[in-house]
């Protein structure tokens, strides 16, 4: 492991004294946490309150979707760990305005266990509370007997969504009535070149020959659905928007955002040539999406890969939602 | 009979296998989830032994909440709340009765509820709940604890990460299973049971 | 070499199309050149046109920095390879207003040869052009008998403060008086922890070894000052800061901008720890900089590793024009 | 005297070699520079193989100026205005004389002007000063230029990339000393000089 960092166990609070120090105008630190929240508060006021977070080593998520017109307040647990609910609870407290608090979770046992033992707490204090549990990844199935699919880059969207409502005046309940519209619309699949490297593990999540490649794969290294020998970019692509279309039925009189995520390691080089086959895979079927991004979004620390998420806006507001201005270090 | 005396030395223990184990709970964190369970639990326990460390002649409940807490704002992840929930059930109960049977029933119960996982899903709850049995029926001991620990080995998992790979989880074992066998032999080598 | 690619050869025209049709809202090509302008063509009207470019194989450089407050246009070379005069000669075409083209050229012979007879064409057209050198890589000593030294991450600071001025209605003059006079405040230099992979090439430029890192390297894998063991983020910091230092003698009196770039592969996890370790070494002299920038701007492809850049502000409306609100894919 | 025939057959030669030796310059190119000379060469050269093929009955000067063009627009980096450069003054000149020993001259003082590079800068200077002295003095030949391009090994680099790693850049030949190399090595296999 080749890493700029002082020790394993240091990471994450000197990267978040190093993000919030960095970027003082957006964002200052909960004292004694790990947690990070708007520092322009007068853009708080009177609005809902909107908390994500999860374990870190998905940077920029979530702290750099932090500012006005996106989240509230991000909390970062240790890396590819869950935040504990003192510290998502102080998060809430710090972000309430009276108007209630919505809190933006991954579907990982971990994540919705700790957010919801903080809104027990929240509830306790008489705070009202409401959530959405993302979970856009369609690699894995769906199933009531299982934890079900995991939440990955499509959160950012959720972020995005929410966030320019709650901005505009949203309520708790109006929030949770979207989120839960545009949720279904949501799918994302990624494809892995390379593991991440947790710090304090040291080795690879798992490990690809120099030529292999891996579907499916989801932002903690959790396996995919296939391994393959690597192929052109058009191919990966047909491949992982087959399995979107699968769930989504692509159909050019429908509108569709774009998401195509850098998973850390994978440079925008590739990403942007990986876009235009998406592009162009999606102008064979007449659709070409009213709004793109191409970027690292949601990362895997040191994972090279990328993921492709669809978002089918089936209200145009939603649009307008995505377009919102926002002020936050990575939007 | 639990008492903080013998909580303390149990915990005491528990600290001592965690630090000795805590690769091997990563490794096996490895295949089937993401690879921080040694991690996660070490720092669980470091939080547990600071904080017991600060208390002044405990009440049981107040020793039980005590951990139940620093594993709670210490752990994250998935197996902190349900460690937490666990101790802090037991911290609940303990007034009623000091029976480690029912204490670690209430746990159990804690543990269902945290994480709606059923026997059979290839979690801790398929340590705990064979456990809880074990104390009721006389059969508990090590060789008991460590029976069902194996036992996930074979199971698919339903809950937690390791269920995003459905079938290909067979084969591992589960790694909050094994902590929890953890827990539990450290509980008998503290005398919890004669 | 496994990258997201259809085939070497067609990287570049890929990778612009993609971006292109990605960002239609900032950016449209100009037809038959790997060249981009603004699509916001009104908000160049009356104004000096700003362009540069280079080689590709540091996205978002340059393209991401096209847009109204930023560069009127960004000519895409092949990987690491000048763009040819031609190309460029249709950018500043493609963005001449009446009011003259300002250049921003990289310190390489072949972005200088190439951006100069490209100036020399617009001369013969009757288009009044000037240039900026960008050379902010203090690695490399600089020296009347060579070559000099290189353009690195620095550019994009220079691209940020031009842009705000020729968006205020600066002249073709104003533009080199500022660009002449902020040059020499802004220093630079990297550590990698690998060499970059020309997709054409198919092998690193460089090999390190597991533990083994490199100061002072260049942004296409030119080799650096010093190899040595693997170090603590602080160390590292503590290694590019003196040679920073020793050029610009940073001083609490002063004001500072802070510009910390991933080279393509190091995540951001870790440009937030060297942050920290920046800042608390800065503050170790009092210095708490008015500015700070924290992200892949200035990559070398799938490079990893990190460059520092300090921006000494000599003047408080530099401070102004790094904070003057732009439209651009990646600032 | 140069010849539209010449320049032809030369031009078809320079691509073969160019073609054969694409990899092996990139090599070069790479301990010090950065590894597309040969890539960037073979643009060219397609380049010029397209343009040439385009011209009608051409006259030397357009012969030389499509080449010069083609290099220019094609190759990009540092060798591409600097071969470019080269056929555009032999162009300018060919009116006056066609005699090699001048055009070369010609060609290499523009290059010199386009660079800034003297010889013993390790560059393709290196290469065309000691052949243009060649030609004028009767030396010129393939053990003469290969001659020169060996000399660059031991320079030390001021111009281009290579004068990044000054005293290290030691050792190494230069990747476009070597492509000179080739232009003047197939000018005499192109019948060039008898
Ligand atoms: N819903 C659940 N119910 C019971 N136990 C669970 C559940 N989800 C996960 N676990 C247990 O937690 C263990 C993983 O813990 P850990 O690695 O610390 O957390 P995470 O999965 O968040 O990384 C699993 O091995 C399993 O025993
Ligand atoms: N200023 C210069 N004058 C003369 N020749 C130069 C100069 N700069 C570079 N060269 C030549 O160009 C060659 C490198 O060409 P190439 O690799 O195609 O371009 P780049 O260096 O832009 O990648 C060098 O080996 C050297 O011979
Ligand atoms: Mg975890
Ligand atoms: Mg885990
Ligand atoms: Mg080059
Ligand atoms: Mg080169």
């Amino acid at each position: 492991m080749k890493k700029i960092i002082n020790s394993p166990q240091d990471v994450v609070p000197e990267m978040v004294d190093g993000l919030v120090r960095s970027y003082p105008e957006y964002l200052k630190q909960i004292p004694e946490t790990e947690a990070v929240v708007r520092s322009d508060q007068a853009s708080m006021k009177g609005k809902v309150g909107l908390v994500s977070g999860g374990g870190s080593g998905h940077e920029p998520t979530h702290a750099g979707f932090v500012g006005k017109g996106m989240l509230s307040a991000a909390v970062c647990g240790q890396v590819f760990t869950s935040p504990t609910p003192d510290q998502i609870y102080a998060a809430i407290k710090a972000v309430n305005q009276g108007k209630g608090v919505f809190l933006v979770i991954k579907n990982y046992s971990g994540d919705v266990m700790n957010f919801e033992m903080a809104r027990d707490m929240a509830e306790m204090d008489g705070i009202a509370v409401k959530e959405i549990i993302v979970d856009d990844d369609i690699a894995v199935e769906n199933s009531l007997y299982t934890q079900g699919k995991r939440g990955v880059a499509g959160t950012v969207l959720m972020h995005k969504l929410l966030g320019a409502a709650a901005d505009q005046g949203a309520s708790l309940d109006e929030l949770e009535t979207l989120a839960k519209k545009a949720l279904p619309h949501i799918s994302t699949i990624a494809v892995a070149l390379s593991a991440a490297t947790v710090p304090e593990v040291g080795k690879p999540g798992f490990e690809l020959a120099d030529d292999e490649i891996e579907y499916g794969v989801g932002i903690h290294s959790e396996p995919g659905y296939r391994r393959e020998k690597i192929k052109p970019s058009k191919e990966l692509v047909a491949e992982l928007l087959s399995k979107i279309d699968e769930v989504q039925h692509l159909d050019a009189t429908h509108q569709y955002a774009l998401l195509i995520n850098g998973m850390g390691a994978t440079p925008l080089m590739e990403q942007y040539i990986f876009s235009h086959d998406v592009l162009n895979k999606l102008a064979e079927k007449n659709i070409t999406p009213v709004f793109t991004k191409v970027g690292n979004y949601m990362t895997s620390i040191d994972m090279a890969g990328i993921s492709l998420t669809i978002f089918e806006l089936a209200e145009q507001k939603w649009l307008e939602y995505l377009n919102y201005p926002v002020a936050t270090v990575a939007w | 009979m639990l008492t903080v005396e013998l909580t303390k030395k149990w915990m005491e223990l528990f600290y001592a296998q965690i630090d000795q184990e805590k690769a091997y709970l990563s490794e096996l964190d490895t295949p089937i989830g993401d690879g921080d369970h040694g991690n996660n639990m070490k720092r669980g326990v470091d939080g547990v032994k600071d904080s017991l460390a600060k208390l002044k002649d405990p009440t049981l409940k107040e020793t039980l909440r005590t951990i139940a807490m620093a594993l709670i704002s210490k752990v994250g992840g998935a197996s902190g709340p349900l460690y937490g929930t666990a101790f802090l059930e037991m911290a609940k109960k303990c007034d009623e009765s000091q029976e480690p049977a029912i204490l670690f029933a209430a746990a159990l119960e804690g543990i269902k509820k945290r994480g709606g996982a059923k026997e059979g899903d290839k979690t801790m709850v398929d340590v705990w709940a064979p456990t809880v049995k074990a104390l009721t029926d006389g059969s508990f001991g090590t060789e008991q604890i460590k029976q069902a620990v194996a036992s996930t080995k074979e199971m698919i998992a339903r809950k937690g990460r390791a269920s995003y790979l459905g079938e290909r989880s067979v084969g591992h074992l589960d790694p909050g299973a094994m902590s929890s066998g953890y827990l539990f032999e450290t509980f008998i080598a503290a005398g919890g049971v004669k």
